[in-house]
């Protein structure tokens, strides 16, 4: 079983990630679980969403405290401090950034495997707004090959429509820059 | 570690009361923000004091060394621009903001 | 008719840009979204109060994000019990320490309890408790927080949702046009009560806001402020122009400024050419779906309710004896 | 020494508030209780009682009232029965969370459906988990007493919990009895005005009703749940002060012809009286049978009752209030599992009796006692029976 955390703000769609990996990896026939952390979420806020990944049935209805991967939509969350917590040994970060990896794992003191993107840059590009949620799940699947890239086609066109194809581009754009260091 | 308690029981005040008005002055809204401040030009600034009484976040206050004149706090600002739409002439505007300067102390314009 | 607010605000000292109190008793680092035009709207309301505010809250955005434990943004004392019963529990506020005053357990401090909520807890869950302590005469202002849903629980629809808008509970489809109801008349609906001060204030305006609100707690007896309160999170428009939707719902009649003094009806402004419904809409995707029909009907039933209001006007003040 | 006068029980209740001085009183008409609140209104009228009299238009604005005015630093007294109690529901559990020391008289009555007036324990068995202090009266001497009693626990320091004081509808509500009426004076030595710990004040301003966010609500209802466990030693200690005062004792369990019984009937309320006297024609005819009256309710004084039935082989328990789909009554429900707890393998059976106001006569109490004794000599087990079921 793989589990991943996501850290956003209110109204950035974090749980939408989630809810997207885990559409995907079910029509991949696995078993799967993406569910926000309860709370009052107001736009703007902090929150954290979480994603779990298994060829078994997932019996787990806790938080993920120890994700193997973590991965951070907002660039200001990194050093906020408390996004590493927990992470798996030899577990990885996937930030979205425009400074290269070593600035990254200074501001938020990690210094395990980092996958950075300036998923932010993208987006804008690419859909002309700075919501980097479907972006970001580029650098996720450069990170980890949780699912099939294209096992995200159905659920993005089901979720944006008309945008879905933006969206796609826009991850498939963040997949090819990403970087990643051990 | 799941959640734990954030204090003992034997410390909460009556009926889990706060008894120490105000105390969300502690919790920072600032780092809400993204990648922009309002940043007020005092040349075009008429004192009107709209941004002070308009902002939902209270981030202006009387400047002590500028008389008429409102300082922005840092702490608390979550970005929202009402004070830039609203001011009457045009005084705030947008500053594009790096990461690390979101949490200097609360500075003048 | 009795004249107990007009005798209480005879030597009324209005709220000015230069006297304006420094007094905060809603404080910062609340949580509230960006933007969020109902925060701005309590904090004038309170800051009107000052001194001796007792606020009790209902259930709701205003109580979520100025009271997650342990960081309370209220600098005054405040009590939440439940949704439906800020009226209710406001006027046991009262009638506890009109007791405990006349028996000479506390001073007379001037304390002015004030009740805030919400649209869904005044208009629908909570109306029965407002009614029962508007119609007991509590000494209390009850002022309504009018964001048009239940946005804290994730903008479901409330009665006072207006016609046609887009809620979580009301989306627009192939069988729907969003809110199917036009929205509940609160202000006139505390009017019938005979209370003595009545008032309708948006935030746009903030210094009529806040001086109907002083009024409000001027008046002996029980007041009621309807208060226009915008949510571009809920509304879907963009945070900074909470207020320049607040103005336009004025300037467009939909949301007439006025106040019903002992029964006199008072209009705050008179919008004798108002901006278009579509123009007020045009900002807020909540309304984005509706047709030129749609608007025309809106346009009709708004410009029907804005006479009738100027009839009531006329009516309740008689023109002065030759 | 106070004077003995013939009283409406109801009135009594009355009368006790009024003794208490209370400041405030919000109130919804409900029958049977709906006497107690218009004497009130009486008092206040005519000046016999400084109070504010709270018409409210619902029980839940009552309860909610009650929260404001306690959380004002006012003393405060409502009632209210069966449906109306219901409606409180809500706020119930909100007025111990915030500890707030408000005196409630629950006039016993019935739940609807269907609708019945008339009295038994269903309204107030419903109300069991709301974290108030819960006892019973069971005549009006005892409905005076404990209300008196019930603000000096209320509003102790080491308590600060509301007091819900029990009384059957109509069976005592509405029976004129001899009440012996405490002086005020009696009545002020022992019951001193309210000093509030916490309350709305402009000079100290406090937040109550905060979210409990879900790294404070478990310790938040740790606090109170202590408060309610360690209420009863106070809850004693006031009973005591209440008998040096007024000459009256009144104890967790009550005990009657315990020495020497087999069979001991279990009851609480007005229940208790009639079981007496049934008790007294079955010794006199040579049965071993005993009587055992729970007056505290919550908390429940379990080594009080482990006590007191030493000895026993069998409990015959009286619940007036019906559990759906549980194992018994709410009553015996508790009981077994204090049993249980305390390795005590002793024979119970649990009858469901005088619902919606049906009458219990002492015939019943024997007939229940000859049916235990036979079920248990053959070893059969009467879980839950409701009595006087016309089949």
């Amino acid at each position: 079983m793989i589990e991943v955390r996501f850290h956003g703000r209110g109204g950035q769609g974090a749980v939408t990630s989630c809810e997207l990996m885990a559409q995907a990896a079910i029509a991949e026939g696995k078993y799967a679980q993406a569910f926000p952390s309860f709370g009052p979420e107001r736009r703007g806020a902090p929150l954290q969403a979480f994603l779990r990944i298994s060829d078994e049935p997932i019996r787990l209805r806790e938080k993920i405290y120890e994700p193997d991967i973590v991965v951070v939509l907002d660039t200001a969350l990194l050093s906020s401090g408390n996004v590493k917590d927990g992470l798996k040994p030899g577990g990885t970060l996937v930030a979205n950034s425009s400074k290269p990896v070593a600035d990254v794992r200074g501001e938020c003191g990690f210094k395990g495997r980092t996958a950075v993107v300036d998923a932010t840059k993208i987006a804008e590009e690419e859909m002309g707004v700075p919501i980097t949620n479907t972006t970001m799940l580029g650098a996720l699947l450069k990170a980890a090959a949780v699912v099939e890239l294209n096992s995200l086609k159905a659920p993005l066109d089901a979720r944006f429509g008309k945008i879905a194809a933006k969206n796609l581009k826009s991850l498939e754009r963040a997949f090819k820059e990403t970087q990643i260091e051990e | 570690m799941a959640d734990s308690g954030m204090q003992s029981w034997k410390s909460l005040a009556l009926g889990c009361a706060m008894t120490e008005p105000g105390s969300s002055k502690r919790f920072n809204t600032g780092d809400w923000r993204s990648r922009r401040r309002p940043v007020t030009d005092r040349e075009a600034c008429i004192k009107c004091g709209r941004c002070y009484i308009l902002c939902p976040d209270m981030c202006y206050s009387a400047d002590p060394k500028a008389e008429g004149f409102y300082n922005w706090d840092s702490f608390y600002c979550k970005g929202c621009g009402i004070c830039i739409v609203e001011c009457p002439k045009d005084a705030i505007s947008w500053q594009e903001e790096k990461e690390e300067d979101k949490y200097g102390p609360a500075c003048g314009s | 008719m009795n004249n107990i607010a007009a005798k209480a605000l005879e030597n009324f000292e209005k709220i000015t840009a230069k006297k304006m109190p420094l007094i905060e008793p809603l404080s910062k680092g609340h949580r509230a979204c960006q933007g969020c035009g109902e925060v701005l709207a309590m904090r004038l309301a309170a800051k009107a109060v000052g001194e001796g505010l007792i606020a009790v809250s209902a259930t709701g955005c205003m109580e979520i994000i100025s009271s997650p434990y342990p960081q309370t943004a209220w600098e005054c004392p405040w009590i939440h019990v439940a949704f439906e019963n800020a009226a209710a529990v406001a006027s046991g506020v009262e009638a506890g320490r009109k007791a405990l005053i006349r028996k000479g357990r506390i001073k007379d401090d001037g304390a002015k309890v004030v009740a805030f909520a919400g649209d869904g807890a005044t208009a629908d869950i909570g109306l029965q408790a407002l009614s029962g302590a508007m119609e007991r005469g509590h000494d209390m202002t009850y002022i309504c927080l009018d964001n048009e849903a239940y946005m804290n629980t994730g903008i479901q629809r409330s009665s006072s949702t207006p016609y046609g808008a887009m809620t979580t509970t009301t989306p627009p489809g192939k069988k729907s046009k969003g809110q199917v109801t036009w929205k509940k008349n609160m202000p006139m609906i505390i009017a019938a009560h005979n209370v003595p001060y009545v008032a309708t204030a948006s935030p746009a305006w903030h210094l009529d806001l806040m001086n109907k609100v002083k009024k409000a707690v001027t008046v002996p007896g029980p007041a009621y402020v309807h208060i226009y309160a915008p949510c571009p999170t809920g509304w879907r428009c963009a945070p900074e122009q909470a207020l320049q939707t607040a103005k336009q719902v004025v300037e467009c009649r939909m949301f007439p400024l006025y106040e019903v003094i002992d029964g006199r009806f008072v209009l705050t402004k008179d919008i004798k050419k108002p901006i278009s419904i579509e123009e007020y809409f045009k900002a807020q995707r909540r309304f984005r779906h509706l047709k030129q029909e749609d608007f025309e009907y809106i346009q009709k039933r708004v410009d029907w309710d804005y006479e009738r209001l100027l009839a009531l006007v006329k009516a309740t003040n008689p023109e002065p004896a030759e | 020494m106070g004077q003995r006068v013939g009283l409406e029980v109801s009135l009594a209740c009355s009368e006790a508030a009024k003794l208490a001085n209370v400041d405030v009183i919000a109130a919804y008409p409900i029958t049977p209780q709906t006497h107690i609140v218009e004497h009130l209104s009486e008092l206040v009228a005519d000046g016999d009682l400084d109070a504010e009299f709270v018409p409210v238009e619902s029980e839940h604005t009552a309860m909610s009232a009650c929260v404001g005015s306690s959380a004002a630093g006012a003393r405060t007294f409502t009632s209210t029965a069966s449906q109306g109690l219901a409606l409180m529901h809500e706020i119930l559990f909100i007025a111990s969370a915030l500890r707030l020391p408000i005196v409630m008289a629950v006039a016993n009555r019935s739940l609807s459906g269907p609708i019945s007036i008339w009295n038994d324990h269903s309204d107030i068995m419903a109300e069991r988990d709301i974290g108030w202090i819960q006892y019973f009266a069971e005549n009006g001497q005892e409905v005076l007493d404990l209300t008196l009693a019930a603000f000096k626990i209320a509003e102790d320091k080491r308590v600060l919990l509301p007091v819900a004081v029990n009384l059957d509808g109509f069976v005592l509500t509405h029976v004129i009895e001899p009440i012996e009426m405490p002086d005020q004076s009696e009545v002020d030595a022992y019951l001193p005005s309210f000093e509030p710990q916490q309350k709305l004040d402009i000079a100290h301003p406090i937040s109550m009703g905060m979210v409990g966010m879900p790294e404070v609500y478990t310790e938040a209802k740790k606090a109170c749940l202590d408060a309610l466990e360690k209420s009863y030693s106070v809850i004693r200690e006031h009973w005591d002060g209440f008998a040096k005062q007024f000459g009256r004792q009144y104890k967790p369990i009550e005990s009657y012809k315990t020495e020497g019984a087999d069979v001991l009937f279990v009851t609480m309320g007005s229940l208790g009286e009639t079981c007496m006297t049934a008790v007294d024609e079955m010794r006199a005819q040579g049965l071993k049978v005993g009587q055992v009256r729970i007056r505290m309710w919550r908390p429940f004084p379990a080594d009080d009752f482990m006590a007191a039935i030493k000895g026993a082989k069998s409990l015959v328990v009286m619940d007036r209030a019906l559990q759906p789909g549980a194992v018994s009554g709410p009553v015996a429900t508790e009981l077994k599992s204090l049993l249980y707890d305390k390795g005590q393998s002793i024979f119970v059976s649990n009858f469901v009796i005088g619902l919606g106001g049906r009458d219990v006569t002492r015939a019943d109490f024997a007939n229940m006692a000859k049916k235990t004794m036979e079920a248990q000599s053959a070893g059969k087990e009467i879980a839950c029976e409701m009595w006087g079921v016309k089949e």
